[in-house]
């Protein structure tokens, strides 16, 4: 087993935490938190597959560079949105129901 | 100028407009907003005609070309969604002018008119540079950029319904993104290329194939409202202010379809996921039954508005198991007429209900009675955009549906025509219910009402558009198959 | 004129006032009945230029690129304008009629604007050249006439319409898979004489479910039992928009679409091939004898002949569905002479509710001696449809019952019978209360001090009940509804 | 070398075990806790993986910008109260989400060992680029037009932010002890040759303007946070603009190659360097406001609170 492929394997099984953790949970922060995990679990999988070559292979790392930028301002407009929403219903938490 | 120069100027001049609205404010926005707006649409008029007359127009991005660089690319198809923004961004800018337009209105009116033009301007440009990518990974930024601009623009909305929506909405886009991008992560580390076309040219049927382009699709599926993944829609399109309802119904669902054909069409070969165009189909005539009933549950315009575009998704859905081997020309003529005649006759409705929300209290059904004689020109616009929704002739959303529905009988998959007809009825039935309304007899004398001429005119003019599409469906058709729509599909 | 042109130009003659007519404001009565009478007057100069070019053998026909390899289609033949001058003509009257009628009431834009769009329709469904330009202009006429039936925006009113609604468009949703399913085996469909199905070689069991689709979704308006459950509802409608739905636009466009159908796509050779023309007699007969019988029970006089209507409209679609050109000749011809027939007798019905307020068949005790003009009219049109010498009727009945039996067919005859009885049945009891039993009661709400209805009110179903009794006379003439039946026929069967 | 494997084993393992761990953690505070010492392992994974440019931007988010970003909004969210759901339920999502990645696994199974990617061809032609760093290459040259429609979506972030907290302005996280405040002080001029350097080097080596921005922003933030130095007060159309400023070069920039009749984002070989310097300086201004801005009350809340004759205390 080459590194490349244990930390594949294990960012496979950090994005099975965070879809878990979006999946078991209505909190939004709890949500973010998990789509947080598995964003991390996506990169990892990126950027251990671009080890099998040395020098590793720049793309990836420019890819995942980019992805953590869209998934800072992600997490920041859901944080805002938390907030607000707790401020709105006196609870952070995702609607199940359909309709207006 | 070039098409190339089009192409770039589509994505350039909305951010730009974007950038200046953020800059010159509350006050500046409207003024910014509109010469932007007819900037952007000029643009991808000189694209579309570039495209016919020369067919697809490619350019390399920093002169280096795949793999290496990004590559934009223009078709037919690419064309005919850019003139599609085009002309539903032309109207919803002109009637937001109004909607947003005015002073006073206390802080957060105040919010709305600084924040709706930077992220409606972001919004378009992000729509654009979509429908222009060609490089998967360019896609992913894109798609981000679709997803955040529409979730604050669902935001500003500001109440708890819209709130929860957007968080909602929110989640489930991010979910998908992550799974495209784990899907195209994966394409890259088989293939080494994140170009379109290269990985049409490298990837084969197989594991790799299967697990990334179920991620892919399985992703844009997710952010296509593809029943039962929908429930974010109706409660985020119903809740957002009108015009913003109007941009994300016409528009930014079609984003994530366009991307499913491509993908299903062009990038995944055919033996990849041998069942996923039939699975597609499934779930869509499903979509059509499931809205179409929601829509007749609704009390409020926007609600039945909304529900109706998940039935009118379900159409569109059809796509995948009718372009099958010898029907793939006539359904991609089929869903490129019906997705460009519902973005427009959509956004025509929920302009519509955004006009008598400035008229009247509320768009609850009941409050409608005499809209015909209280705005008769809102309610026109109602009644020739419902007729397009009805896919009655001689609709744009006729000229689609009948397409479709030969395509269907033509491949003897006649099976996929019963959703279709039946999905007619039930629209008959939720359009109808709001269109009575506008004859019935009012209790008192209910006068006329105004609403902002700029709102009532923009959505008339949508419907007519709407109608007009079916009068000379030739003229899409034409640039749609202008440089073979799709590698190796030419309607 | 030119040969394109014209076909365009019936249809436009009434649209374009129509629009027009939307834009006027609620108060300018003069120009918007302007707009309406110089179009109708238009139409029909149209239309017997039409005639005059088409008995001479000239061809008009208008072509539009439409849906790949589909063309809209307009084109005058001999068929064409036998459903066209009906309308044209009856329209002129009925829009004298409806301005009289419709006098102080609100919403008039609306009204005469949705009014004449619904004949532009009408017209387009008689001109049109190809399946799905028939079904096209089938669609707006739906669309065009619902807001008339509406038009009282009463609880009442918008139930009728949901249920026209629920009825015409779930026929649409039949016609609309018939015609793909055709186009897909058959390629664009022209209407040619004799059809185009003879050169197919499709599966009989493919082309024998394509009819059937077709039958049932144009069946809904043409009212065939067991589709014919709106024409009733639609009675909320004002009496001019019962006169257009009855004898001018919707139930005739669709026993006209069952002529084009079994005529000039299928064949009439091809149809019997496939056995398809037996069932739709069936139906037919069926429909004759049902509608007829119902109508004894409605007290209610426009429910009551609107039952009638449902009986009527089906020798149309009996006459076509026998096979044999008598038949075909009597089928045709009550295409207008029922037309002719019903309209007057709605006028009627129309003028007894708008003068005395009287809706049901027990309030007519003595209407003959109160309103004899129109109670005249009444009694004509109600004789013809009996069938009685020498008024129209008869002619139809006659052809219709000749024809069975030359095709072999002896149950027709049965059926004529019967129908002309229960015809009888339910008009009689009318004549005798008008004319010879006397008035006791005051009327139900009597407009005073007048002698008989207003005059726009009065001179159309005059007109009518003398078409009625002209079309009987002089059936012989070429001319006549008859003749040009007899010259369609010729074209169809011919040599 | 085996110790080095070694310790790539323990990681691989440690991090879906701190993940779970994070989602399954009753206490939210906590999972957030665990979510931010993910990141640090997760550092330690990229420098293990040779991508130090990853590294730093982690740390820096996940150690700064996201960490103070969880925290502020927990202070004004509170617990998540909901009942947990029963075992079954639990255990029958672990299952779903199990099977979702498990065909993930498999394909990343089947992938070859040793594969090239595009490594190669763009080191062969870095030169030709306005840089000398791979990374940064790719990053700002080869697929520039990413980073620019990257930049858009981090302005998304704020607009975004701005348009959901709406109403009145939230609540204040409550001001941290003296010990914070005293340490911003020291740390404070510190940070800001850091992020200079950072921004230097980024074109020849890992950094560059993102990380730079990051740092700097955060430090902004600590600054505000801590009171301890009062920032100064400047108007609403300034922020917007330091926002728009990165954005607005790299797009002036676009258009004038797009303009000058070249590629869209082809540089013109000579002034390639100092363009790029120029896009990334200002990006890092405008990155580190986007930081500080995520947190700031934005300029409609700003004034509404001017015109209340700043009700609430601004700074200490």
């Amino acid at each position: 087993m080459t590194s490349a492929h244990l930390f594949a394997f294990s960012g496979v099984a950090l994005l099975g935490a965070g879809l878990l953790g979006v999946l078991a949970h209505r909190h939004l922060v709890r949500r973010v938190v998990g789509l947080n995990l598995a964003g991390s679990g996506v990169f990892l999988v990126i950027v251990a597959l671009a080890r099998r070559s040395d020098p590793p292979d720049p793309v990836p790392h420019a890819l995942v560079l980019t992805g953590l930028v869209v998934g800072l301002s992600a997490t920041a407009l859901a944080l805002a949105l938390a907030v607000r929403l707790h401020r709105e219903t006196g609870a952070a938490r995702v609607p199940e129901e359909d309709g207006p | 100028m070039s098409g190339a120069a089009w192409a770039i100027g589509a994505v350039l001049v909305p951010l730009a407009g974007a950038t200046a609205a953020l800059v010159g404010g509350a006050r500046a926005g409207r003024w910014v907003g509109l010469a932007t707006a007819g900037a952007s649409a000029a643009c991808a008029g000189g694209l579309a005609s570039a495209v016919l007359a020369g067919g697809t127009v490619r350019h390399r991005v920093g002169g280096w070309g795949a793999p290496l660089g990004i590559e934009l690319r223009a078709d037919g198809l690419s064309a005919l969604m850019l003139v599609m923004v085009a002309a539903v961004g032309i109207a919803v800018t002109v009637s937001a002018a109004a909607y947003f337009g005015g002073a006073g209105g206390g802080e957060e009116q105040g919010r709305r008119r600084l924040l709706f033009w930077p992220l409606w301007l972001f919004l378009w440009a992000a729509l654009d540079a979509l429908f222009l990518a060609a490089d998967v990974f360019n896609v992913y930024v894109t798609l981000e950029l679709v997803g955040l601009s529409a979730v604050g623009l669902v935001a500003l909305a500001g109440d708890r319904a819209a709130l929860g929506a957007a968080a909602r909405y929110l989640v489930l886009a991010l979910l998908g993104s992550l799974a495209y991008l784990l899907g195209v992560g994966l394409l890259y580390a088989g293939l080494g290329t994140l170009d379109a076309g290269g990985i049409r040219a490298a990837l084969g049927p197989g594991l790799l194939a299967t697990a990334a382009g179920a991620l892919v699709l399985g992703g844009l599926a997710l952010k296509a409202a593809l029943f039962p993944l929908h429930g974010w829609l109706p409660p985020a399109h119903a809740g957002a202010p009108a015009p913003v309802s109007a941009a994300l119904s016409a528009l930014v669902v079609k984003a994530a379809f366009y991307l499913l054909v491509r993908f299903t069409r062009e990038i995944l070969p055919g033996a990849a996921l041998p069942r996923a165009e039939v699975l597609l189909g499934a779930l869509g005539a499903a979509g059509i039954v499931w809205g179409s009933l929601q829509a007749l549950r609704q009390d409020r315009l926007k609600g039945v508005v909304a529900y109706s575009t998940v039935a009118q998704l379900g159409y569109l859905f059809l796509f995948f198991p009718l372009a099958r081997d010898a029907g793939a020309a006539t359904a991609l003529s089929g869903a490129g007429l019906f997705a460009l005649a519902h973005a427009l006759a959509k956004a025509a409705l929920f302009l519509a209900s955004g006009a008598i929300l400035k008229a009247l209290p509320s768009d609850r059904l009941d409050g409608l009675a005499g809209l015909g004689s209280r705005m008769p020109l809102t309610a026109a616009a109602v009644a020739v955009a419902s007729v397009s929704i009805l896919a009655l002739p001689p609709s744009g959303g006729f000229a689609g549906k009948w397409l479709l529905l030969s395509t269907a009988f033509a491949t003897g998959r006649w099976g996929w025509a019963v959703p279709m007809l039946l999905g007619g009825v039930l629209a008959a039935g939720y359009s109808f219910r709001v269109l009575e309304r506008a004859i019935a007899s009012t209790p008192g004398d209910a006068p006329p009402v105004r609403a902002p001429l700029a709102m009532e005119l923009s959505a008339l003019a949508l419907a007519l558009a709407a109608f007009a599409v079916g009068l000379v469906p030739w003229a899409p058709l034409r640039l749609l198959g202008a440089g073979g729509a799709l590698a190796g599909v030419a309607p | 004129m030119t040969g394109a042109a014209l076909p365009l130009a019936v249809v436009l003659s009434s649209a374009v006032p129509g629009i027009a007519i939307f834009f006027l404001g609620e108060e300018r009565h003069l120009a918007r009945t302007a707009l309406n009478l110089v179009g109708a007057v238009a139409k029909i100069a149209l239309l017997a230029a039409a005639v005059a070019g088409v008995a001479g053998g000239t061809a008009y026909e208008w072509r539009a690129a439409f849906l790949p390899g589909i063309d809209l289609v307009l084109r005058v033949d001999a068929p064409a304008l036998l459903f066209a001058v009906l309308s044209g003509a009856l329209w002129l009257l009925t829009t004298v009629y409806a301005v009289a009628y419709l006098e102080g009431a609100p919403h008039r834009s609306r009204f005469f604007g949705f009014f004449s769009l619904c004949v532009s329709a009408s017209m387009g469904v008689a001109l049109a050249g190809n399946l799905v330009t028939f079904l096209v202009f089938y669609e707006l006429l739906t669309l065009t006439t619902w807001p008339l039936v509406v038009h009282r925006g009463t609880p009442k009113a918008l139930r009728g319409g949901r249920i026209y609604l629920a009825y015409t468009l779930s026929g649409s949703a039949l016609l609309l898979a018939g015609v793909a399913w055709m186009h897909a085996v058959a390629g664009p469909v022209e209407f040619t004489a004799r059809g185009v199905i003879a050169a197919l070689d499709a599966p009989p069991s493919t082309l024998r479910a394509i009819f059937a689709l077709m039958a049932a979704g144009i069946g809904v308006k043409a009212a065939l039992v067991p589709l014919h459950g709106w024409l009733p509802e639609a009675m909320v409608a004002p009496a001019p928009v019962s006169a257009l739905l009855h004898a001018v636009a919707v139930v005739k466009a669709g026993a006209f679409g069952i002529v084009r159908l079994v005529y000039d796509v299928y064949g009439i050779e091809s149809g019997e091939r496939l056995g398809v023309l037996a069932p739709l007699a069936a139906v037919a007969g069926v429909t004759i004898v049902w509608g007829s019988f119902r109508a004894l029970f409605q007290d209610d006089l426009k429910r009551r002949l609107a039952y009638s209507t449902v009986s009527q409209v089906s020798y149309v679609v009996l006459g076509t569905a026998i096979v044999g050109s008598i038949s075909t000749v009597g089928g045709l011809v009550h295409l207008v002479h029922q037309g002719i027939m019903k309209i007057t007798l709605f006028f009627c019905a129309g003028n007894l509710a708008e003068t005395l307020g009287v809706h049901a068949v027990s309030e007519l005790r003595g209407a003959g001696r109160r309103m004899p003009l129109t109670m005249a009219a009444f009694t004509v049109a109600a004789l013809g449809m009996i069938g009685l010498p020498p008024f129209a009727g008869f002619v139809s009945k006659w052809y219709l019952g000749v024809g069975g039996l030359e095709a072999g067919q002896g149950w027709v005859v049965l059926v004529l019978a019967a129908s002309s009885l229960l015809n009888a049945a339910y008009f009689m009891p009318i004549l005798r209360a008008a004319w010879l039993e006397p008035r006791v009661e005051p009327w139900p709400h009597e407009v005073r001090g007048r002698y008989e209805a207003a005059l726009g009110l009065l001179v159309p179903p005059l007109v009518t009940a003398a078409l009625v009794v002209l079309a009987g006379l002089f059936a012989g003439s070429d001319l006549s509804p008859l003749g040009w039946a007899k010259l369609v026929v010729g074209r169809e069967y011919g040599p | 070398m085996t110790a080095g494997l070694a310790l790539d084993v323990l990681l691989a393992v440690a991090l879906p075990l701190v993940g779970l761990a994070a989602v399954l953690r009753r206490d939210l505070v906590q999972s957030v806790m665990l979510l931010f010492s993910l990141g640090v392992l997760l550092a330690i994974a990229w420098a293990r993986l040779g991508a130090p440019d990853i590294a730093m931007v982690e740390a820096a988010l996940g150690a700064g910008v996201t960490g103070v970003l969880f925290l502020s909004a927990l202070a004004r969210v509170g617990p998540d109260d909901a009942a947990p759901r029963a075992a079954s339920v639990r255990v029958a999502l672990a299952a779903l989400a199990a099977a979702a990645v498990a065909p993930v696994a498999l394909a990343v199974e089947a992938l070859p060992r040793a594969f090239e990617g595009l490594g190669r061809e763009v080191l062969a032609r870095v030169p030709e680029t306005g840089a000398t760093h791979p990374v940064t290459s790719v990053l700002l040259d080869f697929r520039g037009y990413d980073t620019l429609l990257e930049i858009a979506v981090l302005l998304l972030a704020v607009l975004g932010a701005w348009a959901a907290r709406g109403g009145a302005p939230s609540p204040r996280p409550p001001a941290p002890g003296p010990i914070l405040t005293a340490a911003v002080r020291l740390l404070l001029p510190l940070m800001v040759v850091v992020a200079g350097v950072l921004l230097w080097v980024g074109s020849s080596a890992p950094g560059g303007a993102f990380q730079a921005g990051t740092v700097l922003g955060t430090t902004l933030v600590l600054a505000t946070l801590s009171g301890g130095v009062a920032l100064p007060r400047v108007p609403p159309w300034v922020v917007r603009s330091m926002l728009a400023l990165g954005f607005a070069v790299f797009l002036a920039v676009a258009g004038a190659t797009a303009a000058s009749g070249r590629a869209l984002l082809r540089y013109p070989g000579a002034h390639a360097a100092g363009l790029l310097l120029a896009i990334e300086a200002a990006l890092t201004i405008s990155i580190a406001v986007v930081v500080w801005a995520l947190f700031e009350r934005d300029p409609e809340e700003r004034r509404a609170e001017g015109e209340a004759g700043g009700r609430e205390g601004e700074a200490a």
